[in-house]
């Protein structure tokens, strides 16, 4: 074990939360707004990997990850408006 | 000279504003975090002086980013209303006051030369301010 | 050679009846009488070799040597009558039909005629047990046609016949395979005389019980034996010559043919003694019964039919000799018989013996026919009839096991002679003589004689009885000829009219008087015709067995009758286990691991996944579903990143961001939740599910990790870099060493926009699901779109071209580092998800590329660099170029760049058709006419599952439409 | 062992969603049963060794096979494709059951 | 260890467990809209101090403008995921908490809404 | 013939379909164009076969990699007998497809170029991975074909055929995860024998085999396969029907011949699970009422004959097997195209609501009763000469239940068929019978002419008409068919020369 792992643990458990609140809802947007606080976990998950892993190449990828992660965002918020723009 | 001012306003506008983030987070998560709450939430229509995109989004943007509020719907008109959910309301006018201190802040970045225009007071938000 | 010629010139034959046909119509029968009377005559002309010296003519040429199959014809005593039947019987049938059917085209009609004529000379001459099948089935198969032919009623005997006949045909193939694989050769004549297999009892009578099978069912045998009246649906030319003359006496050849192997088999003899006696009986008593000629006359071949199979039972040289004799006498008879029911048929208009009588009078030459004819069948001297009935009477005798055997049969010979005599003359009498009856009888004054073209043939056939009769020593060396090939002893039998008083004249004797007795008690049958005999008859047995197999195989069908998927997909997943559980029961010798597989933080995935899994199990909202699956993915990812995929898990990670884009485009259309199952069933499939992960796990955990660093890797590891130019492993991978599986994936990636097209230009999308209208009345601002959006509009618009230019960035650098066409071209796609998503209206949501083209393009691209690899021999072999650069470095191009420049347009493509197909509304780019606010109690209090038809059928009509504008396909 | 108990879940969820009625909840058991199969592919490769097979970066001493990843990337957008193409097939028609109509 | 190192590590673990409180405001705060503050505190604060540490472990200057682009568009996106969630929760009648005041929303255009906090009706009608 | 080539059996089709996605040429030139790749092909294979006659075996490293590192693309006997079938079968169903205009539903050719291509290749390849991607170039096409085209419940159908695919393909993929975790290669000549070595080996196989088998719908995993082909379009059923669960059954051929050495171990699975198959098979299809569902059931009872000849895994049985799939493929393709042009011009395939065509349109009554009748194993046909060696096959290796439930099940088979030919060539005419209707109910000529004038266009025909009379001339010319199994049976019995072919 090293100190980084306290994060990753941590995290980790952020992101079972959140997970347990899509579960729970109740509504489509509570579980919305938790699939989006999964989504920053990961992409933290993914940068403290780098420092635990001993590798920048993570830096592109949490720059995609930001990128790209709103998009699952926006596509949840438009279902849960029933397609309304 | 004005241009060095609103180099530095522009310098201060991050620390301000991560200052602002980190105090509402705390206040949140105490909450959260603890038995009970002491919220008093709220759907306020905030007039703002944003007159371009940029400006309401960046507005709208940080008040969102902001623990304890989002921007909940844009209004039309130029400058634009911005209806704004708050967990700590406690009345229409001392949250306007908050926010528009807010986009003093961003108005001072984002106009280097006309600055910050004063902020509007309405006969009608005044009213609505009493609850 | 004459052989060859033969079967040469029928086959000629055949295939020239549509030209001839065109030309001469129903006289094509001249054309082909006389082709068969020729062949006839050249048959009969090698009566001196065949039957004088004894040698068989032979002829053979290879067919399928890979099976040993070879093309043997071969010509003995045997086969040379019944080759002769064949073509002479089938010469005077032939002309026959000229006159038979009216005027007109008879394609259909001739050309099986002949086609029959081929099989069955082509059945009589094989020597090859192989090729004797296949002309046994194709005599089936021109049969089952013939009767067909006589529209619709016929359908149903045609095809029972068919089929018993054909049933008969398989047990026939089960003895040749099992004869072909015991003997190593498939040359009847070798096998016959093969003695080392007929030592195996069990092997010799399981043979011998197929051919049986087989003789039974081809020549009408009790139990099979209903099959021939049943047939008397086709044309009377056809059944004159099958159902009398030739096909039914491919059984009789057939247990002429196997009598030298199982003439001591006896299974054999007692089989075909005791079921050629009873089918004798039977044939004989319902042949009385019959009103109609026709079918009088068939069960008369039925009769006559197991009298030849008792006698070929008996299995002495007498008893072939007899069944020789009765082959040729009844070939004869009952062709002219049948020619007979032809002529009455078509000049009285009826063939029922209650509307008969009376004849004689009309048609006195066809009455002198008719009576020939039947005096031959009911035994009475001069005819042939008579002198084979003493043989087949004298041969019964002889019968094996015992005196009391004999006489037995013999006795119920008797009986079945009694009554042939007693229907041959009810066939005569009641047709011919006395006064005209029943419902026809006016009609019948109209009645006249048939042109002598029509009469000719049977007369012929009539006389043929009487002429050898009288002339029956002629048949002697035939007749020894026959008993030598299939007993192997000549029986040395001189055929005489008048052989002094013996047993069998005494027999013939009793038979004609109890057949006198029996016409005198029954009016010549006519008290006793249409009485039921038996509960049941032989066409509805069949078709209740027919009708249980066609509901035991609807039961079948039930069995996989359902369209609900769980089914389809429980059944292999249950396979799986089932195996899996053997596989686990037996148990396998695993190694011991090749390192450290597990570190301690990967637990903390394994939770996450537990607890996404067991949330996406649990939850019955769609939303919640999608999402913990999606945790589940992120999770993937991670667990890609902790084992050193960054490809793969940044790859992992864009798909299950787009995919989540496309699911939602498409869970609005649904409702909210999932649909409800039982209990009972959620616990069965959690049973099942477990079991299948337990599994999955132990797989996982004993069949991998347990070796070295394959050598593949190996290669991978240490060549990449100078193989290919790329440090990125993976990568060169998949654009430099595989890259045909990167084709292919790229191939189907872009097939699955085509088809996403395909499928919604012929389908209708869903609706927007009821339950997913806003609640919102329109005059709130939050409905507004133009105003909301500008937040979305406005990052996005600063964030496009980054995203466009990182994505480029990692299209470039994949080779090296992680990224390459797929991540890059998702990258890019995420850039018109956002322009589609970030869009205020549909109208300007829409992407107007066309993404087929675009699709199209990538293959194109991808391909076409594969192909210039052939420019240094091989296909996707990439090409390596050092380009200079300003600074003095040389940047390493590779064809493989292009390649992946394929990738990402085929990507974009396809992420383009998927938003446009699926997410827009409507066909005008309009937003949707804003939804009436609904209660709260109505928007969500609902059966979710209800979506009220008429908007339905409007929401798909409105997506119908989109697809006019969007794409560029056309 | 830690891999094969995370395919172990996997595939037990997505054998259990896929038994279930929808076509959007059998699809999503499919996709998890295949993110199971890809991370089998990976233990295949064996997972003892874990460092990136990226020779800019890392040396090839302890480099994770790189066959299995290559593998996975074109399942996955082999599985990518099939699913949003089955997405597509649940949004038309008349609904998304998979059940026999009563 | 470092001081930068060091520095990047307590970054890190600030920004995780910042993560984690956020996702508990999300578990534990009382309706929707107060949820989204936890979202809020999860994809600003949390990255935020996660890629500074990141950055403090890997100092180049490319790293510099990759992590700050990064950061910027993470900031944005999380605040416009948060406006989005919002606004499609209000279209699609999420119930608020009895405890809120008023909706000055409502008074431009919203129908008087029965709907309690956490009963929504909107969701799932068949529960 | 240079081996480099071969890439190009899966190229050539595959840029054709890139072309008419990006450029759609005019509806009769799209015709003619989406046949130009497989009558390419039937050339080409052709001239492989006549090549690989003799035992040789072509293989290249695409790529040129080294061995074992290339995926190779190999050619004996069988691979050339598959590809000239195959293409065959293409090119007369498009044919008919565009009889039918079939051709003209968005990106028709291109997915059937695409299917092709991806069977070419599927058949080619020497690497199971890629296999697993080649199979999956053939599916996709093919859901889509499925989904778009057909009659009522096609949706339906759609949702069962992908999913089940797709499962399959995830098992199939697992398998060859395992094959991988335990033998470390996925080239195909590096695994052979390795199964009957190391049964780890072993069991990975077995899951691709055992997912092949259910792509190839062996009972009890055949549900699926009744339940999609009846409702896709006549064309796509006739092309799904000759190819799909084809290339599945090569593929077991292939591997087990390579990896298991054809170990006898594991023989009785095979006779059990294939007798059934046959079995249950043809009871489902005397079961059923449609033209099509009968003869989409008739494919299980088929499956487990071509099967059958794998499991005997001797010479006689191999070669057997092998003809009868290549006959089976051309039969029911047949079958299938002259149903497929009654459904399409009298608008249903129910027993019921047709009848009296043989009396309208001889010739396809002969089109489809010859295939019939070879379907059932009867001579002349190329049917017979498969059932024969096959039966002998069984008997030769003292296989006698399943030898006798070969010759039963040929028995219903037959009877299953004449309900096809009772039901809709002979029996009343349903059409003529409304047209007496009308003449007493209206006196509109044009009404009742239009129904008598029904008829199957020639065009329509011709393609039935191809491969009956291709069944014909190899029951009767069956040695030159013989030969060739014989030869490809040999190569799965050594299979030293393919190792060594892809391996140097
Ligand atoms: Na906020
Ligand atoms: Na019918």
């Amino acid at each position: 074990m090293q100190p980084i792992d306290i994060g990753i643990v941590a995290i980790v458990l952020g992101m079972a939360v959140a997970a347990y609140r899509i579960l729970i809802g109740p509504s489509s947007a509570d579980r919305g707004a938790g699939a989006d606080v999964v989504f920053y976990g990961f992409v933290g998950l993914i940068a403290l990997l780098g420092f635990r892993l001993g590798t920048d190449l993570v830096v592109d990828i949490v720059l995609v990850c930001a990128l790209v992660g709103f998009l699952s965002a926006l596509s949840v918020a438009r279902l849960i408006s029933g397609g309304k723009r | 000279m004005t241009y060095l001012l609103w180099v530095l306003r522009t310098l201060r506008f991050p620390f301000y504003f991560g200052f602002e983030v980190v105090k509402t987070t705390f206040v949140v998560l105490y909450d959260a975090l603890t038995r009970g709450s002491s919220s008093t939430p709220a759907f306020v229509e905030v007039p703002t002086r944003c007159r371009t995109d940029f400006e309401t989004t960046m507005l709208a943007n940080m008040i969102s980013l902001t623990p304890g509020t989002v921007t909940v719907a844009v209004g039309e008109d130029s400058p634009v209303t911005l209806w704004v959910h708050s967990l700590y309301v406690d009345d229409r006018a001392s949250f306007r006051a908050d926010i528009h201190t807010m986009e003093d802040h961003l108005l001072a970045v984002t106009r280097p030369r006309a600055g910050v225009p004063s902020r509007p007071t309405t006969a009608e938000s005044t009213e609505r301010g009493e609850r | 050679m004459l052989l060859l010629t033969s079967i040469l010139v029928l086959a000629v034959t055949v295939l020239s009846i549509p030209l001839v046909e065109r030309v001469l119509g129903r006289n094509t029968g001249w054309f082909a009488a006389a082709v068969l009377a020729a062949l006839t005559a050249l048959i009969a002309a090698q009566a001196p070799q065949v039957l004088g010296s004894g040698e068989a003519l032979t002829y053979s040429v290879p067919w399928m040597p890979q099976i040993g199959v070879e093309f043997h014809l071969r010509m003995d005593a045997l086969g040379w009558m019944f080759t002769l039947l064949v073509t002479g019987v089938g010469a005077l049938i032939m002309a026959y039909s000229t006159r038979y059917f009216p005027p007109g085209r008879r394609l259909g009609f001739y050309l099986l005629m002949t086609l029959f004529a081929f099989a069955m000379t082509g059945l009589v001459l094989a020597d090859d047990v192989v090729l004797l099948y296949v002309f046994w089935e194709l005599t089936t198969i021109t049969s089952f046609y013939l009767i067909g032919l006589s529209g619709p009623g016929a359908s149903r005997p045609a095809i029972r016949t068919f089929l018993i006949t054909a049933l008969g045909g398989l047990a026939l193939l089960g003895a040749v395979v099992l004869l072909v694989v015991r003997t190593g050769t498939t040359q009847l004549s070798t096998i016959l005389a093969d003695q080392s297999w007929t030592q195996d009892t069990s092997f010799t009578a399981l043979v011998a019980f197929l051919v049986v099978g087989a003789v039974f069912t081809k020549s009408a045998q009790f139990p099979f034996h209903y099959w021939l009246p049943d047939a008397m649906a086709a044309s009377t030319p056809v059944s004159a010559y099958l159902h009398a003359a030739a096909m039914v006496k491919a059984g009789i050849y057939l247990a002429m043919r196997f009598t030298p192997a199982f003439g001591e088999v006896l299974v054999w003899n007692t089989a075909l003694i005791a079921f050629g006696l009873i089918t004798a009986v039977v044939g004989a008593v319902f042949a009385l019964q019959q009103h109609d000629l026709k079918r009088l006359a068939a069960y008369s071949t039925v009769s006559q039919l197991g009298f030849l199979i008792a006698v070929i039972g008996i299995g002495t040289p007498e008893a072939l000799v007899a069944a020789a004799a009765h082959t040729v006498a009844h070939a004869l008879f009952k062709s002219a018989l049948f020619m007979v029911v032809g002529l009455v048929d078509h000049e009285a208009g009826t063939r029922d013996l209650r509307d008969l009588g009376g004849l004689a009078r009309r048609m006195p030459v066809t009455a002198g026919i008719a009576t020939l004819a039947s005096l031959s069948m009911a035994g009475i001297p001069p005819l042939l009839g008579f002198v084979s009935k003493e043989y087949l009477f004298a041969g019964l005798l002889g019968a094996p096991g015992g005196p009391w055997a004999g006489v037995l049969a013999g006795a119920v010979a008797v009986g079945a002679a009694a009554f042939t005599f007693a229907y041959s003359f009810r066939f005569v009498h009641s047709a011919f003589f006395g006064e005209p009856r029943g419902k026809r009888r006016a009609e019948q004054e109209d009645v006249h004689e048939a042109p002598v073209a029509f009469w000719g043939p049977a007369s012929l056939s009539a006389l043929g009885g009487l002429v050898l009769g009288l002339a029956v020593p002629v048949l002697d060396p035939l007749v020894n000829g026959v008993s030598q090939d299939t007993t192997g002893t000549a029986a040395e039998a001189h055929l005489l009219l008048w052989h002094g008083f013996n047993p069998e004249l005494a027999m013939s004797a009793l038979a004609i008087g109890l057949g006198a007795l029996l016409v005198w008690r029954t009016a010549s049958g006519d008290s006793y015709a249409g009485r039921a005999l038996l509960p049941v008859d032989g066409p509805s047995v069949f078709e209740r067995i027919h009708s249980a197999l066609i509901s035991t195989g609807r039961r079948v069908g039930d069995l996989t009758r359902t369209d609900t998927v769980a089914f389809h997909l429980g059944t292999p997943v249950v396979v799986v286990l089932v195996l899996a559980t053997a596989v686990l029961w037996l148990g396998i010798d695993i190694p011991a691991p090749a390192g450290q597989t597990s570190r301690p933080l990967d637990w903390l995935l394994v939770g996450l996944m537990g607890v996404a899994v067991l949330g996406a199990v649990l939850t019955r909202s769609r939303l919640a579903a999608l999402a913990l699956i999606g945790v589940a993915g992120f999770t993937t990812a991670l667990w890609l990143f902790f084992l050193g995929a960054f490809d793969v898990a940044l790859t992992q990670l864009l798909v299950e961001v787009l995919t989540v884009v496309v699911a939602v485009l498409v869970l609005r259309r649904l409702p909210r939740r999932f649909h409800p199952v039982t209990r009972k069933r959620s616990a069965l499939t959690a049973v099942i599910a477990i079991a299948a992960g337990s599994v999955a796990g132990v797989a996982a955990f004993a069949l991998t990790g347990r070796r070295e660093l394959s050598s593949a890797a190996s290669y991978f590891l240490d060549n990449a870099p100078e193989d290919t130019g790329g440090t990125n492993v993976v990568n060169t991978i998949l654009v430099d060493y595989r890259a045909f599986d990167t084709l292919g994936e790229l191939v189907v990636l872009g097939v699955a926009g085509l088809i996403i097209i395909a499928v919604l230009r012929s389908t209708d999308l869903l609706p927007v699901h009821q339950a997913r209208k806003p609640s919102v009345p329109v005059t709130n601002p939050v409905f507004e779109a133009v105003p909301n959006t500008v937040l979305m509009r406005t990052v996005a618009k600063y964030l496009l071209p980054i995203l466009v230019v990182w994505s480029l960035y990692l299209l470039v650098r994949g080779h090296n580092e992680p990224g390459g066409g797929f991540i890059g071209g998702l990258v890019g796609g995420s850039a018109f998800a956002l322009t589609y998503l970030a869009a205020s209206s549909d109208a300007a949501a829409r992407i107007r590329l066309a993404y087929p083209t675009i699709i199209g393009s990538g293959v194109l691209v991808a391909l076409g660099t594969g192909l210039l690899g052939f420019l240094e021999g091989s296909f996707l072999l990439p090409l390596h170029a050092e380009i200079p650069l300003p600074g003095g470095e040389y940047f390493h191009f590779t064809t493989a760049l292009i390649f992946d420049v394929g990738v990402y347009l085929v990507v974009v493509g396809v992420l383009l058709a998927a938003l446009n197909e699926l997410g827009l509304e409507s066909g005008d780019g309009t937003d949707r006419a804003a939804p009436p606010p609904s209660p709260p109690g109505t928007s969500g209090g609902g059966n979710a599952d209800e979506t009220a038809p008429s908007s339905e059928g409007s929401g798909a009509t409105a997506a119908g439409v989109d697809t006019t504008t969007t794409g560029g396909a056309r | 062992m830690t891999l094969a108990v995370t395919i172990a879940i996997m595939v037990a969820g997505g054998v259990y969603l896929m038994l279930q009625r929808g076509m959007v909840r059998i699809v999503l058991g499919l996709l998890l049963v295949g993110h199971a199969v890809n991370l089998l592919i990976m233990s295949a490769g064996g997972v003892f060794r874990r460092d990136q097979p990226l020779l800019g970066i890392n040396p090839p001493d302890w480099a994770a096979d790189p066959l299995p990843q290559a593998f996975v990337l074109t399942a996955i957008v082999i599985a990518f494709s099939i699913v949003i193409y089955m997405l597509t097939l649940a949004a038309s028609g008349s609904d998304d059951d998979t059940e026999d109509v009563s | 260890m470092t001081p930068l190192e060091i520095a990047s590590l307590a970054c890190m673990i600030a920004g995780s467990l910042v993560f984690l409180a956020g996702a508990f405001g999300l578990l534990r705060l009382r309706d929707f809209y107060a949820r989204l503050s936890g979202v809020t505190i999860a994809g600003g604060l949390a990255p935020a101090l996660v890629f500074l540490g990141l950055f403090l472990d890997y100092p180049t200057l490319e790293n510099a403008w990759k992590i700050a682009l990064a950061l910027l568009i993470q900031l944005a996106t999380a605040a416009i995921g948060g406006n989005a969630m919002a606004r499609a929760g209000y279209l699609a009648g999420t119930g608020t908490s009895s405890a809120t005041l008023f909706d000055d929303l409502e008074k431009v255009g919203r129908e008087p809404s029965t709907e309690g906090s956490e009963n929504d009706p909107g969701e799932d009608g068949k529960a | 013939m240079n081996p480099a080539l071969l890439p190009l059996f899966v190229g050539v089709p595959l840029a054709v379909a890139g072309l008419m996605a990006v450029f759609t040429p005019p509806m009769r030139a799209r015709s003619t164009l989406m046949m130009v790749p497989s009558g390419l092909g039937l050339a080409a294979s052709s001239f492989l076969l006549w090549q690989t006659r003799d035992g040789q075996i072509f293989a290249h490293n695409v790529g040129l990699w080294p061995d074992g590192i290339s995926i190779p693309f190999v050619a004996d006997t069988f691979t050339a007998l598959m590809l000239w079938t195959t293409s065959l079968l293409v090119l007369v169903t498009s044919a008919f497809a565009a009889a039918v205009h079939d051709d003209r539903s968005p990106f028709f050719p291109s997915l059937v170029l695409v299917l092709y291509a991806g069977v070419s290749g599927a058949l080619l390849t020497g690497d199971i991975f890629n296999l697993f991607v080649f199979i999956e170039v053939m599916l996709l096409p093919s859901y889509g074909l499925l989904a778009m085209m057909g009659a009522f419940g096609r949706l339906r159908a759609g949702r069962i055929y992908v999913t089940v695919n797709l499962l399959t393909s995830t098992i199939f993929l697992a398998g060859v995860a395992l094959v991988y975790g335990t033998a470390g290669t996925v080239h195909m000549g590096e695994l052979a024998g390795a199964a009957s070595e190391s049964p780890m080996v072993a069991v990975g196989m077995g899951v691709v085999i055992l997912a092949l088998s259910i792509k190839a719908a062996v009972v009890p995993v055949h549900g699926w396969l009744a339940r999609t082909y009846p409702r896709a379009s006549p064309a796509v059923t006739a092309l799904f029907s000759g190819l799909h669960t084809k290339v599945a059954i090569y593929a077991i051929y292939r591997l087990y011949a390579l990896v298991f050495d054809g170990d006898s171990t594991y023989l009785w699975i095979g006779v059990v699970a294939f007798s059934a198959t046959m079995l249950i098979g043809v009871l489902g299809a005397v079961g059923e009422d449609t033209t099509r569902s009968i003869l989409v059931f008739h494919m299980i009872s088929q499956i487990g004959y071509i099967l059958f000849g794998v499991a005997l895994f001797t010479e006689i049985g191999l070669m057997a097997g092998i003809f009868y799939l290549v006959h089976h493929m051309i039969v029911k393709a047949s079958l299938f195209l002259s149903t497929g042009a009654i459904e399409h011009t009298y608008g249903t395939g129910a027993l019921n609501e047709l009848g009296g065509i043989a009396q309208r349109q001889p010739l396809l009554g002969l089109i489809f009763m010859g295939a019939a009748l070879s379907l059932a194993g009867l001579p002349p046909f190329s049917g017979f000469v498969a059932k024969l060696s096959l039966v002998i096959g069984a008997v030769d290796a003292q296989q006698w239940t399943a030898a006798v439930i070969m010759i039963v099940v040929s028995i219903i088979t037959l009877m299953s068929m004449l309900k096809i030919w009772g039901g809709v060539f002979w029996g009343k005419d349903p059409a003529r019978e409304t047209e007496h209707e009308d003449a007493g109910a209206t006196s509109d000529p044009d009404g009742s002419t239009t129904v008598t004038t029904t008829r199957v266009r020639p065009m329509v025909l011709v393609p039935g008409l191809i491969l009956t009379a291709t069944t014909l001339c190899i029951g009767l010319g069956a040695q030159v068919l013989l030969a060739l199994s014989t030869e490809a049976a040999q190569g799965l019995l050594d299979t030293s020369g393919y190792i060594e072919a892809v391996l140097g």
